[in-house]
């Protein structure tokens, strides 16, 4: 199981999404969500959003193990 | 060099954390602090907007080792005696603090120059996500181009 | 712009200056303070050297109206909401403050920016000279050349 | 008469100089001390002494009148 995090103006778009999902990579977590949450895919095609995987930031085609934390990151705007 | 780093929801006291940067070390010549408040206004794709609060979400556990890696690159590129970066989260009125950047070192340089890195760094890097609400809305901050050039002036710059 | 100068022998409170330069203006988005130090070794021409007191002497009357007229650059060069320019006269133990510049803006480069140039102007423009007392002797503090370079670097720079 | 204020480390070498002195340019002065202060007067030619008149830094060719206040300033050392 991966678990899911999604942060900033992501999380908006994924109120409904089940916080675990069974997935290898980043890339195959986000061919997944396409059908049941088309706007959440579309906003994570954004070449800006970057994803972590336990807290390091990753490539898309990182590979995932049971129990992986999982997040979607938009820009940062802290400060 | 000591390091100070703090997320937290309550309020910071600038005298506090000044005392903390100072004393201590006889060799602190210059200390350098920001504070960042909250406008009461806020720039939003439709204009300026007056806003009823700011709300700051962070990624526990990522941010702290974001934050800690930012001082260390500091620390490696310039002289410095003490570092404190408090960064607030949750709900934040206008006027309210919400983040503090002080730098304590020998010489002024050191601590003018690694504040504003800092700070440059911490908007760029830091895995925080601001959201206003104001006139019954909801909307998240977008970043600025403006802070990514700022950042991106500190790349490729030789060790000073 | 709200502006405070201030020459004198009494210590300052920090934190009584930040309130004054953040109160009362709802767009401070930014708030830089800079504090100078006495360090309890001062470079002589021998060497670094333990001292025991720092003397600070002024021009008074010329040094109010030159201090006058650097945050009056700073503010035909920044968009500055608040200024405060704090410089101690006379004896001076090691690790008391000697001055400090805090600059209030909407927008953190506006702060920083003019934090260091009224910092840069006044170690080179404004009528104040050190001396120190250690070893029995008494000695006047060199002006450095890095104090000059670090002031013609907004010499000839269009205004930002 | 003129009133004469020396600053820095030039203070230290004009403590037995009248407080005040009859001249019509800061040159002058410089040129009237150097026979009993010939220390002093080497150090007002350094190139870095500036001077002031009233208490605005003016060339040394300037002219003064009964009651200018002339002050010699070497590179200053504030902040």
């Amino acid at each position: 199981m991966i678990n899911l995090l999604f942060f900033g103006r992501l999380g908006d778009f994924a109120t409904q999404v089940p916080p675990t999902i069974e997935a290898s990579t980043p890339a195959e977590i986000r061919q997944l969500l396409t059908a049941d949450f088309p706007d959440l895919a579309r906003e994570l095609q954004q070449p800006q959003v970057l994803v972590s995987v336990n807290k390091m930031i990753v490539g898309w085609d990182q590979p995932l193990f049971d129990g992986s934390e999982v997040a979607f990151l938009p820009p940062v705007t802290g400060g | 060099m000591t390091t100070r780093i703090r997320i937290q929801q309550q309020d910071f006291d600038l005298a506090e954390e000044y005392q903390l940067l100072r004393q201590g070390h006889s060799t602190v010549g210059a200390v350098v602090t920001f504070s960042g408040l909250v406008r009461d206004f806020e720039l939003s794709p439709e204009g300026s907007e007056r806003i009823d609060s700011l709300n700051l979400q962070h990624y526990p556990g990522m941010t702290e080792s974001l934050l800690k890696n930012i001082v260390e690159q500091a620390n490696s590129r310039w002289d410095l005696i003490a570092t404190t970066v408090i960064h607030r989260v949750g709900e934040l009125l206008p006027m309210e603090q919400i983040v503090l950047v002080g730098v304590a070192s020998e010489h002024r340089a050191d601590a003018f120059e690694a504040a504003q890195f800092l700070m440059d760094y911490l908007k760029t890097q830091a895995t925080f996500w601001k959201s206003v609400k104001g006139n019954g809305k909801h909307q998240w901050i977008e970043s600025k181009a403006s802070d990514q050039q700022a950042a991106a002036r500190w790349d490729g710059v030789a060790d000073e």
